[in-house]
Parts: structure tokens; C-alpha cells; sequence
């Protein structure tokens, strides 16, 4: 799967895309979440502030809850502030 | 309504855009009335406590048009238009610069005057736009808006 | 807001005005949103039943101006504001010629939508214009309509 | 005074301005309406339809029980449509 990240989180995880194996035992945004923010600290402070991550699976808003298969673009960003 | 209208165009672009010209392709045969919204770079950031030299733009790329096109035919099932432009600069941008043009034309005012006010709310909480602000002394993140996200609470009715 | 704002020019005109240059002059250091007004001749009449080939607008010169520049002063009372100019042409028109800007510049965007609504309805229903329709037979002077009337009662509260 | 008249009431009555003197016995609008209606019938077909004719005194809107004086500049047109 691709995992793109914006503004602060991107800055944060020092990243603005990887590809990784969808994780075993990892079948949910949240559940992918909680495996990234385990890999390092810089995780862990992007995903701190859990209100203001946005979430989009394949360019489309999604919620913590929805599933994700190993195809799937992921990307997690701060609200937004265009216009 | 003929359904060959509106005419719909969206556009994600690091050149600057000229009113004149996005105002005349919004004539149609059947426009009467043209209503046009640009947003520019102030020179205070948000909570007006310093100047800004710069703000820097940046987006998502494919998320941001598709957002932006459900926001535009949300607009067109609520009211008769004849024509919907939004152009959108990402990138480096100076202060008094062009950031966002809503241009929204039909037969009667109030349509226009509505789906431009309508695109712009929910542009600005739903397309995937992030912007950096900068002066001499440091970089930062806009935070968004709490005024914004319930702009969009008019339009619920 | 600073006193010096918001600026005004109203002005009546035979000449074409430029979209463009007028977005411009509405631009201050406070500016973060402008919302443009532009009226359109239209090809039809206001019925529909006919096609048009030219107009021509007369106006009372003087009373025009006063009437105009009231409604602009109701709209700085109701709402901050950093820039609003009005530009009505007279004389003849074809069709999809510019008859009208309302241009109207603020710090943000929901208080330009408003002043910008508020002064075409009251300028529809107040400013001493009147449009008389041509085509290759006849001529009509075009009646106002009670939408228009209507459309005002909404800045009553 | 002067009066002046606009759109389809000056086409109607012909002209566009004229210069009179206050008659004896007309201190209203409504007053100088009904002496001019009694001038000739293109005064009458002018002002016909009451409800359409909007009046204005020195360039600014007044009503049909408004004083004038000789020094003013009356005005009747029918509904704007300007915009």
C-alpha cells in the first residue's frame, strides 16, 4: 500500500509518501495507526493529536473505522486550510 | 435549463489567473448575471498578531480536483447555472497575491450569488489545500478555522 | 477597522469597464476576500418569449449617484469592509455586453458576499435606471419585477 | 419649477424636462399631477397608472402627499430596472 502524508504530519514523519506490505493483523485505519506510531517516535507525534488527523482512502475522506486492503492509497493529513 | 450547461472547469495551478479573462468565459447565451470571488494573501496571518512575507501552498494532488468536482455538482443540483470555474494556486504566493477564483454564472443573480458563496464554504473545509505562512523569522502551519466549519452549517436547510 | 477604509467609487458610465483592473483597485493590505458582481446583457427578453438584439439604459444623472452611494453607506453600517465600487453603464448595449460591477473587498470573505448581495438588490430596486429592449421590430421598456421587490426583504432583519 | 420625466412617462408626454411656474391652488405632487393631467390627454396617459409612477422631489424619492415649491426639481419616472 502507498501512505502519503501533508503540512505538519509529513514534516513530522519526515516523509511525504511510502510503500509498505499491508501488516499482519492490520485490517483498519486505526489499527494502522497504532502499528506506525509503534515503529518510531516521529509517528507517534504526528498521530499525537488524534482530532486533527484527517483520513482518505484512495483520494476519498474516510473514517478510523473503515477498512483498508493492501492496494489502497492512504493519507493522513492536518484539517484544511485552502480557499 | 439546457443541458449542455453549466460549464464546469477546475483547475489546480501554480500561475496566477486573470479575472477578466475567467470572467468572460463564464458568459454564456443564457448568462445575465456573473458572480466572482478572490481570495488574496493578507499580510497578517490569521489571528492578525504579526505580518507575513509569504505563504507557501501545498496539496493533494487528484483528491484535491475530485473534492473540489463533488463540492461543484453539489452546487449544480441546487440551483440553474450556467457556467462554474474554480482555479486554485499551490506553490510559493506573496502577499496581496491571487490564491482562489469562484466563478459562478446563471440566468438570475441570487443563483450565482449562492452557489459561489456555497462552493467557497465547502472548498475551504473540504478541499485538501494546506498553507505555511512565512515571515523573515519562521515558517507555519494555518491552523483551520472554527468560523469555517460552521460557514457551512447555512447551507444544511 | 481603520478609518480609512472602506474605500468607495461609484460611478456611471458609457464606457466598458475591465473585470480585472477593477478586482485591483479593490485590493488594501487588510483585503482577503473580494466578491465581484458583473450584470450581463442577455440575449432574451425578460419573459423569455423573444430574442433581443440591443438595450439601451438611461438613467437621472445626480439622483443616480445619491441613490447609489446611500445604499453603499447602509452596507459599511451592516458590515467591515475595505473596498466598494459600483460601476453602472448607460447608453446602448448588445447582447452579452457588461451593464454592471459590484465589486466589494473585505478582510474576509462572508462579509463581501453579503455587502455585494445587498447592494445589487437595493440598486435593482432603488437606483434610477431604466432599460429599454430592442430588436429588429420594436422596442419595449422592460417592467421591473415583484422578484426583485422581493429580494430586498431579506436584509430586513 | 423644473419637472423632468423619464423612460416610457416622458415618451408618452414628449418631452424629457420643462420649466413651469407653481400654479396658484398646487402645493402637493398630487396636485401638480392632476394640473398637469388637466393640460392635455398626454399627461393623462403619462400618469394613468398611478400605482407605476414613482416621483422623486430635489433627487430624492418622495410620495404623491409631498409639499413642493417653486424652487424644486420634481420628478416622475415608472419603476427602475437598472442592474
Amino acid at each position: 500500500m502507498v501512505i502519503k502524508y501533508f503540512s505538519w504530519i509529513k514534516e513530522h514523519i519526515g516523509k511525504s509518501e511510502e510503500r509498505i506490505e499491508l501488516p499482519v493483523n492490520v485490517s483498519t485505519i486505526e489499527e494502522l495507526m497504532l502499528y506506525l506510531e509503534n515503529l518510531n517516535d516521529k509517528y507517534k507525534l504526528a498521530f499525537k493529536k488524534k482530532d486533527l488527523i484527517k483520513i482518505a482512502i484512495n483520494k476519498s475522506y474516510s473514517s478510523i473505522d473503515d477498512k483498508i486492503n493492501n492496494n489502497d492509497e492512504i493519507a493522513f493529513f492536518p484539517p484544511v486550510t485552502g480557499g | 435549463m439546457n443541458k449542455k450547461f453549466p460549464k464546469v472547469y477546475i483547475k489546480i495551478q501554480y500561475e496566477d489567473f486573470d479575472v477578466s479573462k475567467e470572467t468572460q468565459k463564464l458568459h454564456h447565451n443564457l448568462t445575465g448575471a456573473i458572480v466572482n470571488f478572490v481570495g488574496l494573501v493578507r499580510g497578517h496571518n490569521e489571528n492578525d498578531s504579526e505580518q507575513i512575507s509569504s505563504m507557501t501552498l501545498e496539496h493533494y494532488p487528484g483528491m484535491t480536483e475530485a473534492e473540489i468536482d463533488k463540492i461543484v455538482q453539489k452546487s449544480i443540483k441546487k440551483w440553474d447555472l450556467t457556467g462554474i470555474t474554480v482555479i486554485h494556486r499551490v506553490g510559493k504566493l506573496f502577499v496581496s497575491d491571487q490564491i482562489v477564483f469562484v466563478g459562478v454564472s446563471s440566468m438570475h443573480r441570487q443563483n450565482a450569488f449562492d452557489a459561489c458563496n456555497f462552493i467557497m464554504d465547502w472548498l475551504k473545509t473540504k478541499a485538501p489545500f494546506w498553507k505555511v505562512e512565512e515571515n523573515n523569522n519562521h515558517r507555519s502551519w494555518v491552523s483551520s478555522r472554527q468560523s469555517d466549519q460552521e460557514a457551512t452549517k447555512k447551507w444544511e436547510s
